[in-house]
């Protein structure tokens, strides 16, 4: 039982999605859900660790993979705060709504039924799939246990659009570690769930979830002390090192990151050589230490494979790999390539045959300022090799816009998806072909393209897009890896777009009130600590 | 000739109707479009593509593809009904959202301008009665140098120091978080207690100007005989200071007190950005950022009709406050 | 006015008075700390309950002659010398030495004051009564008394009191603003009067009108009035004594009738007939040649010199100091006789036959 | 008029008809109306109303009256500056505002119209352009009459003009702005300036009464020194009789008295103080101060009140009868009109007619 | 017949010291009216002084940066985070990405003066004539124009920029200076339209008119001179509000942009942590004082620049004063420090 002393204690998280008042906590809702306020008050299925690179099981007592079908043992001891079990009938009111909204579960799955308890769910896939995409599906963090019947049964008959605009703000019950207390223009408040299986080892009373607009009023809210703990915020070297000792960062690959998006309908960058050159000229070390050295690391292949993941899973291959100059700006090969490619360089600038200077407009997000510094290195990069670009800063709207509606040439966008599934290569590698976020507005055409083989006898053709869709039915771990391999290899020198630096997300803790899982303890490798940490126990007021 | 005041409360409605055709229009050639955001936001929770465009529209509570006198029209019938529409990335009725933001804006601008008149007249007439002494030099260096700072320059620094760093105050919002939305005493004090920062820094930079434009009219007025007449007739300083001086220099300020009102209340959209503070400001940065028409319409509006208030009430009043003017010559008076 | 009184050279004979009320001596006025001065050591007395004329054109120092009987030279004009004030009860006060409370009490109750410009004298924003209220205030007066009397000093004034006193100065015209503002000059019923070209934005009707109305004050109320103007012939109506200002100080003081009739100072006797009038013949009608000096450059000498006909060497070099030339009539003229012989007066001063029969002329 | 040699313009539709005149003339104001009075007439100031009166080459019209009576809103309205809301001004024949809105045929165009009717203001401070030099502002009438004389010329004819109304030396004042002139240094300025557009006629807005009194009759004589030179009819407003007497004697011209928009007087200048036929210029006459030592001293004015009526609710019947001394019954109800031919002595009065019922009516006394 | 006819009076004959002006004289006398004097007077007040000083400082570093005389700002061209001074290259230091800082703010100054001088001549210039010929015509020529600013000012204004400049993505200084301003002549001419009504009643205007000068000729003469001093402080104000909105809206992202600039700087800087850190505050210590600096060269500017226009100043400073008059100073020119 939580120690009398310290029950009163309020733990202060914050949050930067909206103004609390004008969020609510339907997941499944098109817009406005806090998905920081809902990680507390609906547990998850299961959760990757990216420190001991395996799954761990939340909600779920058991998953089991069979050829079709995927069953999920629900905790015995799940409940709803009103003290009800969690049934498997709320998880497939879940499941079923969340076909209505296509979502990606849905892409292998057939139909859902309950199994032989009120505890079990069935899964039955539409074809055999790789059960490490299902599990990365089930352990994606957004992806919550939350269709409490009572509420989400009405919806079952209704159209999409009902469940999409559905603002659950009264009556909510989750089963997380926190129920909803209340809600306004500042903040969030939660109170321990009595009825949460482990509320026992959460030695605090209230959660509160501050809302903050500015990266900088989360930063100054650390080093104040206003804030015990930030799940993911991005903070500059210099204030980092200005933070007192007890503000702990916890660093956690993002799989996410500051890349070259080309328009491949453009005349120049659809050319491969120009994009090759680019990357030759990027020197990616450079980028990651002016946008930010502590968090970024260059990408060391350039592929949609993380940095983290691509020697493991490139394995042998992986020298074979053109790297072209992480630290280093390649002027010779990049010149070479350009020439070959029909173009020539007057007065330090780089020409077409029809004496177009090589460049243009390089559209990037107004407001992002790390990827702002990000940017102006690279251009600065390019133009003193001889491109001739300037710098197109766009609000986020207008800037999705300008890549959804494939009004450029050339620009900055995160060239891995992000989240837990991007260490899976099947689905980085799969985005950066059809780069969804934008709709494919790159316009990297669905078919068969020719590359050096991989083993320098000739060329290989492939089509790519085939290729990495089969990983998703592949049972065998070798095929598997053989046709990331192939695939990464064409991205490697395709370059549908071109990985720069790769993010590591920053969360934050605190330790002088609070005491906290140890640096090196593994829960740490979950994200977010601060989502993860306190249902663990791992997370509680210091006892004077 | 129709009489004067019908003509001057006709304008006010003719001005708020351009205004909103012209905002509406000028929004309009935004480019993007209302969805871009949320699109793009749906494509990044891996919603496919055909699925995003379903959910949009059943989003669409305006017709982003209707032609736009179409959607001019709608608008504006809505409007004449006081409805201003859905906002497309809160999904709430926009005038909900108006009407919880715009009290903090309108309070925080209104306290603010005060002061600074308050103030600034103030140390003007103290420095125009002691002109040339050191008093008067001292502020007037003070006032051009609080002059050539930006206020958000201020809003920046004073948030990190006496927020952050000493703890005095709250560092954002715009009421503590524990106390009941009410009115009750607790609810004003925290109110004023999160207001103080983003009232004082709007607040001390525009002082400068106010105290140098009090003191030149003061000094203009202290020339005029019958304060002179006055002093011979022996009546107090202290008479002659506010009624004589301080009276007569601040009736020509007073109409630009009422369109500095409404100039300012465009200038949150940094103040309240810079202290998390929910008013009109910070939501129109937050449609901006989306795209969403028709929060920013909503916004736009209101601050347009506040302003053409001001400027309204500025007219009919002035001629009340200040004998010398009749009403109809009072729109000359800025 | 026999003029071969033998003359006399007597200093600071404009001083002589029999009950003076008033005294000022030496005053002199200075805003560049002595460099310059726009007023330069100037006496006159004036006597109890009489009515003194000062002519002088623009840019004399007529304004400071009047600001310093109150004391209120504007600043930063410094203001020295003596200025004695005779109180009905036989004291006398410097009023240069009194302290702030009392000049401000002094001021108005005894001596009050009508500026040039009535319009600028009224507080734009405040309504007419509403000044003769907090001057009864300020000076700890009975508020309904004193305006019951101000009441009837307007009412003596040709004006509706009511209306008035609930008027804002912009709403009465320039007339009517300018007796109102007689009538607060007088209503803590002061002894002296001074008055600053009180009418001189005004039309001639008025200005008679205004006059007339000041002689009838000045015998109800028993007040010593100093009236200040450029209009030598309007003062002419209503003053016992004038006193002629040039280039900041005075050079001739005489009874009305010597002043006009027989006038010593060569400048006065040009004034005279450069005036416009009904009666002289058109063809006399003379302009005064040359301009008068700025404080800068104030000739030393008899600073009329340059201009005047009858300059001499010892004008050039010799300030002249004040002549008797009549009975109560000094000249700062070393050439006073002459000047009465040679430059003759282009109007009939004495004998002309009345106006029209219909003009009432019994005051 | 004593001199009818009229230089004969060569585009004059009729070389007999008078320089200016006006007939019938009515200048109506509106005033602003208040919150409440949405429904009432507005209040009119009849500023003039309907008066005629010729003015000839070569002539004097002096105005005078009290203020507010519309002496200047008649001058202004002969020099065309003024749009009267009723009756016509014609110039040498030809109707000014009819030339100005091109409306019928036009035989002499508006601008010339417009330099030869030209204004010396009453405020020398602020007739001139406080920041041009005052070369530059005489440079600019000469460039509006004759666009090609070239620049040293310009200048010759101001520094010669300069000189001719006693700025000498003409170089050292033509490079000062007018702030560094005194008032009667401006004044001469103003009359240059106006001289310089050869005009016909100028209207004397109070020129003088700014200015010192020693310094008005010098004022007065270069104005009609140059009246001499150079052919130029004066209409001179002034609110002292004296003065108008002085200019309208030397000039050979009239004085009209004028009161609440209408002439009650006008005639000769001797005759009309000599023998005032109006009330009303008794009252003006016994305005005006005058050195004669019996006559000094404030009298009692020939006048039942001091104050002026509203000129938004004239008096009916003669605007005069409530201030009139010899007001009665009859002049409350008619109002008299003038009568005699145009350049006589005529006076707006009952009393003027010996068998009028004036006689016989009651007096007035309230 | 007429005077200056030949059988008038031939007054010219008395004509004896019209003097014959050269051009070059005439040249040299513009000069003087023009220039010389003008900055006599300016110079003589120390605030306009100090202003002058101050701006002439900023036109300098326009010119180093025009001339390429100092390098152009790149990222990785340093070590990063030098502070202020700490290596004689770098004098201002560097920013996290290696940037020099001085290279940052000389080569956006010409920028921003372009900027500033667009949107404040677009102001001024839009103000003085709406101004002008709405007070100065009146009727419904004032009415339209005076309706069509109230509409104008109605509405608000830095968020109109903001819309604005997303739609019209202005990368040009001029174009963004404008765009800033686009509203801002709305009050302005409002209250020059109030001047010009009591100017208008001046009598030399209405002399003006009654010689027949043409409408433009008068407005060009008579009315806007007299403006003169009124203008340029607001000019400078237009122009100070210029950098300050521009800087604000960099400040919060919403401008695009194209270059480094001063509020771009700042805005990295300040989410760069500068504010937090010694190591790096030179970073956004260098922007602010670039910005606060200029504004403070304009506002002094402006305190004194009044004079300028006043001939009785004027004349006084050139020496020429030989007035007999009243020259009593009513140059009371708001005396500050
Ligand atoms: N504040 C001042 N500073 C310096 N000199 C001044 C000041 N006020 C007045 N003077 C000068 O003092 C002299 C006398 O001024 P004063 O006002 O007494 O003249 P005035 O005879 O009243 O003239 P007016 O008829 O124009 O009123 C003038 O030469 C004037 O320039
Ligand atoms: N533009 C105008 N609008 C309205 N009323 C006017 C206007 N001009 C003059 N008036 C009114 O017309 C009447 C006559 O004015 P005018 O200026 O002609 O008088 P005046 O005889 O010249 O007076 P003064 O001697 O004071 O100059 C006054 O009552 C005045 O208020
Ligand atoms: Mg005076
Ligand atoms: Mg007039």
């Amino acid at each position: 039982l939580g120690g009398e002393s310290s029950s009163a204690t309020t733990l202060t998280g914050a949050t930067n999605e909206g103004v609390p008042s004008n969020m609510h906590l339907n997941p499944m809702a098109t817009q406005n859900y806090d998905w920081t306020a809902g990680n507390h008050i609906f547990e998850r299925f299961a959760a990757y660790n990216f420190s001991t690179q395996e799954f761990e099981l939340a909600g779920l007592e058991d998953w089991s993979f069979e050829d079709e079908t995927v069953t999920l043992t629900l905790r015995d001891d799940l409940k709803w705060d009103t003290g009800d079990d969690v049934t498997a009938g709320d998880v497939i009111t879940q499941f079923r709504l969340m076909e209505k909204t296509n979502a990606t579960l849905w892409d292998f799955t057939d139909s859902v039924e309950e199994g032989e308890t009120d505890k079990t769910v069935v899964i039955n896939l539409s074809r055999p799939s790789n059960p490490e995409i299902i599990k990365h599906t089930l352990a994606n963090g957004d992806l919550r246990i939350h269709g409490y019947q009572p509420v989400y049964n009405e919806f079952l008959d209704q159209d999409a659009s009902a469940i999409q605009q559905f603002e659950w703000e009264d009556d909510i019950h989750g089963n997380g570690p926190f129920t909803f207390e209340s809600k306004n223009d500042q903040a969030w408040t939660l109170t321990r769930n009595e009825h949460f299986y482990n509320a026992d080892a959460i030695d605090f009373d209230t959660y509160e979830l501050l809302s903050r607009q500015e990266n900088t009023a989360l930063q100054q809210g650390l080093m104040g002390g206003e804030l015990d703990v930030v799940s993911s915020l991005f903070v500059p070297p210099t204030i980092v090192e200005s933070f007192p000792d007890h503000v702990e960062e916890v660093t956690l690959p993002a799989n996410w990151g500051y890349g070259v998006i080309f328009n491949h309908d453009d005349e120049d960058f659809g050319n491969r050589n120009v994009r090759q050159a680019v990357a030759h000229v990027i020197n990616r070390q450079q980028v990651a230490d002016n946008a930010g050295p502590r968090t970024k690391n260059p990408a060391p292949k350039v592929t949609g494979i993380a940095p983290a993941d691509q020697e493991t899973w490139l394995g042998d291959d992986y020298d074979r790999f053109e790297s072209y100059g992480p630290d280093a700006t390649q002027s010779e090969a990049a010149a070479e390539l350009l020439r070959d490619a029909g173009y020539s360089r007057s007065d330090g600038t780089w020409r077409d045959g029809d004496g177009n200077t090589l460049g243009g407009s390089y559209v990037t997000p107004a407001g992002w300022t790390d990827w702002t510094t990000a940017t102006n290195t690279v251009v600065d990069q390019l133009n003193s090799f001889g491109f001739d670009f300037e710098i197109n800063s766009l609000p986020s709207g207008d800037f999705y816009g300008a890549y959804t509606n494939s009004d450029f040439a050339v620009g900055a966008f995160y060239w891995l998806p992000g989240g837990a599934r991007s260490s899976f290569p099947y689905f980085p590698l799969r985005w950066q072909l059809n780069i969804p976020d934008v709709d494919g507005g790159h316009n990297f055409e669905e078919g068969e393209y020719t590359v050096p083989a991989m083993d320098d006898s000739g060329e290989m053709t492939l089509n790519p897009f085939e290729e990495i869709r089969s990983v998703a039915t592949m049972q065998d771990d070798a095929q598997v890896s053989e046709t990331i391999t192939r695939v990464a290899w064409h991205n490697n020198q395709n370059l549908p777009i071109l990985g720069i630096v790769a993010k590591q997300d920053q969360s934050w803790l605190t330790s002088d009130e609070w005491d906290v899982a140890p640096a090196e303890d593994s829960a740490r490798g979950i994200k977010w600590p601060s989502h993860w940490l306190p249902k663990q126990g791992q997370l509680n007021p210091i006892n004077q | 000739m129709v009489n004067y005041y019908v003509r001057r409360t006709a304008r006010v409605f003719a001005t708020i109707f351009m205004v909103a055709s012209l905002t509406f229009v000028l929004i309009r050639l935004l480019p993007g479009g209302p969805y871009t955001l949320l699109r793009a936001q749906l494509l990044r929770q891996g919603v496919p593509a055909s699925e995003v465009d379903a959910r949009i529209a059943n989003l669409q509570n305006i017709r982003p593809d209707a032609p736009l006198w179409q959607q001019y029209l709608d608008y504006m019938m809505a409007l004449a009904q006081g409805n201003l529409g859905e906002s497309i990335s809160l999904n709430e009725p926009v005038v909900s959202i108006l009407a919880s933001s715009a009290p903090w804006t309108v309070f925080v601008v209104l306290v603010s301008t005060i002061l600074v008149f308050v103030i600034g007249i103030f140390l003007g007439a103290l420095q125009a009665y002691w002109e040339g002494s050191r008093f008067d030099k001292l502020f007037s260096g003070i006032s051009i140098t609080l002059m050539s700072v930006p206020f958000y320059v201020v809003a920046v620094l004073a948030l990190y120091i006496f927020a952050y760093q000493l703890g005095w105050l709250p560092t954002a919002g715009t009421v503590g978080n524990g106390v009941e939305r009410q009115l009750s005493i607790p609810f004003v004090l925290s109110a004023l207690e999160h207001s103080v920062l983003p009232i004082f820094s709007y607040t001390l930079g525009a002082i400068g100007g106010q105290a140098l434009a009090m003191r030149g009219n003061s000094i203009q007025v202290l020339g005029n005989d019958y304060v002179q007449v006055a002093r011979l007739r022996g009546l107090s300083d202290r008479r002659i200071a506010t009624r004589y001086v301080a009276r007569n220099a601040i009736l020509p300020m007073y109409t630009g007190f009422l369109l500095l009102l409404g100039f300012r209340l465009g200038g949150t959209v940094i103040l309240e950005q810079i202290f998390s503070y929910t008013g009109l400001g910070y939501y129109l940065i937050t449609a901006l950022n989306a795209n969403d028409y028709p929060l920013m319409m909503g916004t736009f509006l209101v601050i347009t009709v506040a302003l053409v208030l001001g400027v309204y009430i500025a007219d009919l009043t002035y001629s009340k406050i200040d004998p010398r003017i009749s009403a109809g010559d009072s729109d000359e008076a800025y | 006015m026999t003029p071969d009184i033998t003359a006399q050279r007597r200093h600071g004979d404009p001083m002589a008075a029999t009950d003076p009320i008033l005294e000022m001596r030496n005053a002199k006025v200075t805003y560049d700390d002595g460099e310059t001065f726009v007023l330069d050591d100037v006496s006159m007395a004036i006597e109890r309950n009489e009515v003194v004329g000062v002519v002088g054109e623009s840019g004399s120092g007529k304004s400071m002659f009047a600001s310093a009987m109150l004391d209120a030279i504007p600043d930063p004009g410094r203001l020295s010398g003596e200025i004695l004030y005779h109180k009905a009860d036989g004291t006398t006060i410097d009023i240069l030495e009194l302290s702030q409370e009392e000049l401000r009490q002094f001021r108005w109750e005894e001596i009050a004051m009508v500026f040039q410009g009535a319009m600028s004298s009224f507080n734009p924003t405040m309504k007419v009564g509403g000044h003769f209220r907090e001057t009864l205030k300020a000076h700890d007066a009975h508020v309904t008394e004193g305006m019951e009397f101000a009441r009837e000093l307007l009412a003596d004034l040709y004006l509706d009191p009511d209306r008035v006193l609930d008027s804002y100065p912009h709403e009465l015209s320039g007339g009517m603003q300018q007796r109102a503002l007689i009538a607060l000059s007088l209503v803590l019923e002061p002894n002296v009067l001074v008055m600053d070209e009180p009418t001189a934005a005004l039309d001639l009707l008025m200005q008679r009108s205004i006059l007339m109305l000041l002689q009838e004050l000045q015998e109800k109320y028993d007040l010593t009035m100093v009236f200040i103007t450029h209009d030598l012939p309007l003062v002419a109506a209503l003053a016992d004594r004038m006193a002629v200002m040039y280039a900041f100080d005075l050079i001739e003081v005489a009874p009305r009738d010597q002043l006009i009739g027989n006038s010593g100072h060569p400048y006065t006797r040009a004034l005279l007939n450069s005036t416009p009038n009904l009666d002289a013949p058109l063809e006399e009608m003379r302009a005064i040649d040359g301009q008068s000096p700025a404080p800068v450059n104030v000739p030393s000498g008899c600073s009329y010199a340059p201009r005047c006909p009858l300059a001499t060497d010892e004008c050039r070099s010799d300030d002249p100091a004040f002549y008797e030339t009549g009975p109560s009539h000094s000249t700062a003229c070393h050439h006073w006789e002459q000047a009465r012989e040679t430059i003759e007066l282009n109007f009939d001063a004495i004998d002309t036959e009345p106006l029209e029969a219909d003009t009432e002329d019994d005051a | 008029m004593s001199q009818s040699n009229t230089r004969a313009k060569p585009n004059s539709r009729d070389a007999d008809a008078p320089l200016v005149s006006l007939e019938n003339v009515e200048v109506h104001f509106e005033k602003d109306q208040g919150l409440f009075d949405f429904f009432e007439e507005p209040d009119v100031v009849k500023a003039v109303d309907g008066i005629s009166i010729d003015i000839e080459e070569n002539d004097v019209l002096a105005l005078v009256g009290e203020s507010g009576c519309g002496k200047s809103t008649l001058g202004k309205t002969t020099i065309g500056l003024q749009r009267p809301t009723g009756g016509t001004v014609r110039y040498r024949g030809q109707d000014i505002w009819a030339a100005k809105d091109q409306t019928g045929e036009i035989d002499i165009p508006f601008s010339e119209i417009r330099s030869s009717l030209q204004i010396i203001h009453q405020d020398p401070g602020s007739s001139l352009n406080p920041n041009q030099r005052i070369v530059d502002i005489l440079a600019q009438p000469i460039k509006q009459t004759h666009p090609d004389i070239g620049l040293s010329e310009r200048r010759e004819r101001i520094y010669s003009l300069l000189e001719r109304v006693g700025m000498n030396p003409a170089a050292d004042f033509a490079d000062r702005y007018p702030h560094q002139l005194s008032g009667g240094e401006q004044q001469r300025v103003a009359l240059s300036r106006a001289l310089l557009m050869n005009p016909d006629l100028i209207l004397a807005d109070e020129a003088i009464s700014a200015l010192d009194v020693s310094l008005r009759v010098e004022m007065m004589d270069l104005m009609l020194d140059l009246q001499a030179d150079f052919d130029t009819s004066f209409v001179f407003i002034s609110h002292d009789l004296s003065n108008a007497r002085y200019f309208a004697e030397h000039g050979d011209g009239r004085i009209g008295v004028m009161y609440l928009g209408e002439i009650v007087e006008v005639g000769p200048a001797e005759r009309l103080i000599e023998d005032p036929g109006h009330p009303y210029t008794n009252v003006l006459r016994w305005a005006t101060p005058d050195l004669a030592l019996h006559a000094t001293g404030a009298t009692e004015p020939p006048m039942r009140r001091i104050d002026i009526p509203d000129p938004v609710n004239p008096p009916s019947g003669c605007r005069f009868h409530t201030r009139c001394p010899e007001a009665r019954e009859a002049c409350r109800e008619s109002c008299p009109t003038m009568d005699g031919e145009r350049g006589a002595h005529r006076t707006a009065c009952f009393r003027t007619q010996p068998d009028h019922e004036y006689w016989d009516s009651a007096p007035l006394d309230d | 017949m007429k005077p200056t006819e030949t059988n008038g009076v031939d007054w010219r004959s008395e004509s004896t010291s019209a003097p014959d002006v050269t051009t070059r004289e005439r040249l040299r006398e513009v000069y003087d009216e023009r220039i010389h004097t003008p900055l006599l007077v300016a110079w003589a007040d120390w605030r306009t002084r100090l202003g002058f000083l101050i701006l002439g400082g900023y036109l300098l570093i326009a010119l180093v940066a025009v001339l390429g005389l100092w390098r152009e700002p790149s990222t990785s061209q340093a070590p990063r985070y030098l502070m202020l001074f700490e290596n004689m290259n770098y004098p201002l230091g560097t920013t996290a990405s290696g940037t020099d800082l001085a290279a940052l703010i000389i080569h956006s100054t010409p920028d921003i003066l372009l900027m500033i001088t667009a949107g404040a001549v677009w102001a001024t210039a839009v103000a003085v004539v709406i101004g002008t010929v709405a007070g100065y015509k009146g009727g419904r020529v004032d009415r339209a124009l005076m309706s069509f600013s109230d509409l104008v000012m109605a509405i608000p204004g830095l968020p109109l920029v903001i819309i604005l400049a997303v739609t019209l993505n202005p990368q040009n200084p001029i174009l963004l200076g404008i765009v800033i301003n686009i509203s801002y002549w709305a009050g302005l001419g409002r209250s020059l339209r109030s001047q010009v009504l009591t100017i208008r009643e001046n009598d030399y205007v209405e002399a003006s008119r009654t010689m027949g000068v043409n409408t433009p000729q008068i407005i060009m003469k008579d009315i806007i001179p007299n403006l003169m001093p009124y203008v340029t402080v607001n000019f400078v104000f237009a122009a100070r509000y210029v950098m300050f909105a521009s800087v604000g809206l960099y400040f919060l992202g919403v401008l695009p942009y194209s270059t480094q600039n001063w509020g771009v700087t700042l805005n990295l800087a300040y989410s760069g942590g500068a504010l937090f850190s010694w190591s790096a505050a030179h970073w956004l210590l260098a922007p602010m004082v670039a910005i606060m600096g200029l504004s403070l060269g304009l506002i002094l500017l402006s305190q004194g620049l009044d004079r300028v226009f006043n001939p009785r100043v004027r004349t006084r400073m050139s020496g020429t004063s030989s007035s007999t008059a009243n020259d009593n100073d009513d140059d009371r020119v708001t005396e500050v420090l």
